[in-house]
């Protein structure tokens, strides 16, 4: 199969579901000229008028993203990097994410918001966190956090002929990242994890970009002759709490690989899942593998030390394998 | 024009009438949260609503029963949804301040003060997208006219020329604070060609001057002309949220001298039409609308644990 | 000693602050009037000049109180509601949070961030909210959630005199409960929970308003011979995990009742440490009580089922108590 | 007067030469992350900061390199920041868009379009609190005038009365949108009197002309005559980011004929002072700190391990 990359997978897409539904529309800064990192290249043109510049006003077009959507748009607006939800945040949570709940179920609020995130670009505090906590604690939203090419085109086409409002989320570090995409449309349902890799000795979740860091890490565990099963969840609202449960019940270990802040995070959110729900299979203590509850430096030698790695994964898989009580 | 004038009559009434007994049945502590009551503004959503029709938007504000009514929303079912009940426009999920009914083009009262604008750009968008000719207004408070979300609003509006009124009711207030201190221009409207669009003042008790002035401004977008911001102005009846210290309420004299239906009364007195016998009859009407509407929601089931996570998502 | 109320006990916080220092200042909509449920009254016409109105603008005040911080004040702003963090977050997470770090610790923003939060008064989806988790989950903020007004006096002044930004949320249905509190100036020091109750058979951490659920479950569970320790941690950031840990040590058994929505929240984040830190002497699943994952209804009957009290919390404690393997 | 122009010209000079440098080193792929230059709106910083002293507040943008250096921020620290070293103004924590130093009054170059106006809010009613006579000046950019943040610091200035000047720095772009479209007035400064302010529009090549209005604004602010909105338009010399498409570059003639640096020495060879050997050794001066900074800051060392989790707090 054709192998693209992982930016070229979500321009593909966008370019597949605006050329199948007259409803969609797309919308960021700078989009006429493809957007800050390329990623809308050639659709302002190719579909006139349906890709709009915005002006740096985040809430009122992402705003405008979201009243579109209930009036019969599929809008896709893009808030450039994650970091910028605290000047459009209310228009998300408490806006797209309740109308339907406030409203009685009498309202369909079909919009994506594209957004980047993640360390690695040495692009200091504001420009690099994570944040799909905040999005996955909040009801009403779906968040979806595609780990590959495969992934993001899948799933953001899922994303855009979906009824409720979507975040999605894509690693700035993944844009070069190349894969194998099929050229046809397809959808990947969300709720449904992928399981990367089977293995009885011990289960690793881990979320986007993190999902390429426990692979590593369980190459060298096998050399080991350790098995670790690799969940990705694909998305983590809602999440696949049975494939997660599953694999636990068979392996008694659970590493989650998270690369938001510590607190509150997605780490934490599987653990206490599996605390509760897998109790009675458990014999170890649940490793979570995160970044420290600091902002992200900026010095690349930081930055580094920052980000969770395959290293970091190996050493919590072994010390869950090795545990005993 | 007589049609207009009775509908006109017919909503601002049945604004105040509802608003009257939300506020006297809010006294007895059966209506859960709090409200804010619209009784005094009726003029400026009935003015502007009224040149409306099914391809365009409102959004309220969190002072929202006459921006539903005014769009035509069912009165039965509002009333029922201020009583939490299961026959609620929203099915007692919403209350008060989240009346919305989007088949009847009502984006939803709003809790957020500046929360409205920006949706509206969007419904405004949707009307642009599809052609139908339709607007979106956005009612926002002269306390939400200093909101980042409502300015960037206008500006977005502006830029995308699309066919939005901003329609900012200034009642003097936001809570206790004042507008002629919290708003640093003289106008709320002095504000609309920092945003590229015109501004206009007009007075909030006088149906007629909203009803031309939203002619207008409705008339311009349609016709691909842009946005436009109109600063409605009166004087608040009530207390904030009904039954706290009433500050703002600038006493019993301006009940009487500032009100749209005494106004419109004598306007149309002096016309002919309507005759006052059909205004007495609409207010006879209302009052047994009011009056069904208020037993109609008391003896309306509550909702139930079977109605507690359903409708977060259409699916999950 | 007297009693007073939770509200009269942040008032007087407040007013000895602003009596001993003269760099404390105090804002927010309505201030001249006591703000919006009379929090603050009394201290406008008391403190001439240092308690100030603002318009409805929380991201340029709340971003004053911050920049105001940075210049010498002690500065503290009323978000009237958490709810309306969406429209001010970026001040709240970009910049004040992230200063010190990305500064290279050459500044102090010593700022306080007063809000009110929780469920209970039929306030609705857009008016109910916790969101403590997402101030949780944020580097550089620190988190009080004061359970009585005995917390709530003396978390506030520790919170005005530390030289950190601290969120203090209030919980809106506590304002009326009343306790004893000092006339004196006192402060609680943050990362220190409270053990509001001793047992040795189940240890239940409850935030905020969710400690009044505990101990009713707690004297219910006495009643039938089951010692419940009860842990009131005051503060989510800094998080005291050692008095958690401890308990659970003693107990073998955790339930965590949090009033915030169940995707990444306290209750996920603790049920977490203790998977990871505790393990070995966990002896029963982590019982979670929360809320459902939606938003907050509005409706009487249903807002009553949404919000966890002392029979769900019971519930979860007989569970933990009764599980065999 | 000469002291002032000598500072005026060396300010500007060393900017021009620091970003000129960047943009060199940057291309050697040494420079970790992003970096936005200053380099042809030096005159706008310099005009400003000329004005302003220890009891001053600033904000910058992510443009920030130039309002760094003009309000006094160690020039080396600056680069070894820029390179990531420990030495750096922010120990390498923060990089090239976080450079601040509150013991010179720089509150930060800042990666939030917006981000700077409501944090000067709160620099300038410290300064009022304490009685200080100082101000506080945020600038920001044409795209950032359309923000919510800023958009609402302006009203709050205007409603607290205070001592803050806003530079909006209007270089034509933001990325590659033009602000002729995303500003939906004809100028920002039109926004002035929507938010009951002065605003004034000045040529961003002119350091006098800055230099001119913004003295007169931050004379009027410090004594307590309320906040400015100053408009400071030029054409953009580089691309938005560095290394990036360089939409937006006008061309290499707009580098010729728009230049502060040029304008200034012609206009100073008519008065005939400073005289033109002071510019050309302030020139060589500037060009040798510049050189010491960028070797200095390339033997720097880098922060390490012990480094990652201190200064998130002062306690925890
Ligand atoms: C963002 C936000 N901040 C604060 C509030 C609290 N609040 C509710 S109504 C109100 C006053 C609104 O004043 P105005 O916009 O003038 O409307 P009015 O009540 O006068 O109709 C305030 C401050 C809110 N709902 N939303
Ligand atoms: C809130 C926010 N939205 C978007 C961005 C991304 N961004 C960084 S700089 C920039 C353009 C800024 O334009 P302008 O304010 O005119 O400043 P200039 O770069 O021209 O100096 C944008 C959109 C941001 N940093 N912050
Ligand atoms: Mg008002
Ligand atoms: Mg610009």
């Amino acid at each position: 199969m054709r192998t693209i990359s992982y930016r070229e997978a979500i321009n593909e897409a966008l370019a597949q579901e605006l050329e199948r539904d007259e409803s969609v529309i797309v919308m960021g800064q700078d989009h006429p000229w493809g957007g800050v990192l390329d990623v809308t290249a050639g659709l302002f043109s190719r579909f006139p008028g349906r890709v709009l510049d915005t002006p740096i006003s985040e809430s009122a077009f992402v705003g405008a993203a979201i009243g579109a959507a209930t009036r019969g748009q599929r809008p896709v607006a893009e808030l450039m990097f994650i970091d910028f939800m605290g000047v459009g945040f209310d228009q998300i949570f408490n806006q797209a994410a309740k109308f339907r709940y406030m409203f009685g179920g009498n309202v369909r609020t079909p919009v994506v918001i594209r957004t980047m995130y993640g360390a690695g670009l040495r692009a200091a505090a504001q420009h690099s966190q994570c944040l799909y906590p905040v999005f996955t604690h909040v009801p009403g939203l779906k968040v979806v956090v595609p780990s590959s090419p495969y992934e993001a085109k899948g799933l953001l086409i899922q994303a855009i002929r979906d009824d409720d409002p979507v975040i999605f989320c894509e690693h700035k570090a993944l844009y070069d990242t190349r894969g194998e995409v099929p050229e046809d449309s397809y959808t990947i349902p969300f709720g449904q994890a992928n399981v990367v890799r089977d293995g009885g000795d011990v289960t690793i979740v881990a979320i986007g970009r993190m999902v390429a860091m426990a692979e590593e890490a369980a190459k060298e565990l096998a050399a080991n002759g350790v098995e670790a099963a690799i969940i990705d969840p694909r998305t983590t609202s809602p999440l696949d709490t049975g494939t997660i449960l599953e694999s636990v019940g068979n392996t008694g270990r659970l590493v989650v690989v998270d690369e938001a802040s510590p607190r509150c995070n997605l780490a934490t959110d599987i653990s206490a899942l599996v605390a509760k729900e897998a109790f009675g299979s458990l014999r170890a203590p649940i490793e979570m593998v995160t970044p420290p509850h600091t902002p992200v430096p900026f010095s690349d030698v930081l930055e580094d030390l920052y980000i969770p790695d395959a290293q970091k994964v190996l050493n919590a898989a072994k010390a869950v394998v090795e545990y005993r009580r | 024009m007589t049609d207009t004038l009775r509908e006109a009559y017919r909503l601002m009434r049945t604004i105040r009438a509802f608003e009257e007994r939300v506020h006297d049945e809010f006294a007895t502590g059966e209506i859960p949260g709090f409200v804010h009551l619209y009784a005094g503004e009726e003029a400026s959503a009935t003015g502007v609503c009224l040149h409306l029709d099914d391809r365009d938007t409102i959004a309220g504000t969190h002072r929202g029963h006459g921006h539903c009514i005014a769009k035509g929303v069912d009165v039965k079912a509002m009333m029922a949804e201020i009583y939490g009940r299961k026959t609620g426009t929203c099915h007692g999920k919403g209350g008060s301040m989240h009346i919305a009914d989007l088949s009847k083009g009502m984006l939803g009262a709003n809790g957020i003060a500046g929360g409205g604008p920006p949706l509206i750009c969007g419904a405004a968008l949707a009307a642009k997208q599809q052609d139908t000719g339709g607007v979106g207004v956005a009612f926002l408070g002269d306390g939400a006219g200093n909101q980042g979300t409502t300015l960037e609003a206008l500006n977005l509006a502006s830029a995308w020329h699309l066919p939005a009124i901003f329609v900012a009711e200034d009642n003097g207030y936001a809570e206790a604070t004042s507008s002629a201190w919290s708003v640093a221009s003289d106008n709320l409207a002095d504000r609309a060609a920092g945003f590229g669009m015109p501004g206009v003042i007009v007075d909030g008790f006088d149906f007629f001057a909203v009803h031309e002035a939203a002619g207008e401004a409705i008339g311009r977008a349609r016709e691909g002309g842009g946005p436009t911001l109109i600063e409605v102005r009166f004087t608040r009846y009530f207390g904030h949220f009904d039954a706290d210290q009433q500050t703002g309420r600038d006493g019993e004299a301006a009940h009487e001298n500032l009100d749209c239906l005494k106004r419109f009364r004598a306007r149309v007195a002096d016309g002919g039409e309507p005759a006052e016998h059909v205004l007495d009859d609409i207010d006879a009407e209302v009052a047994k609308l009011i009056e069904d509407a208020v037993s109609e929601a008391k003896a309306a089931p509550k909702p139930t644990r079977d109605d507690l996570e359903t409708d977060v998502y259409v699916s999950y």
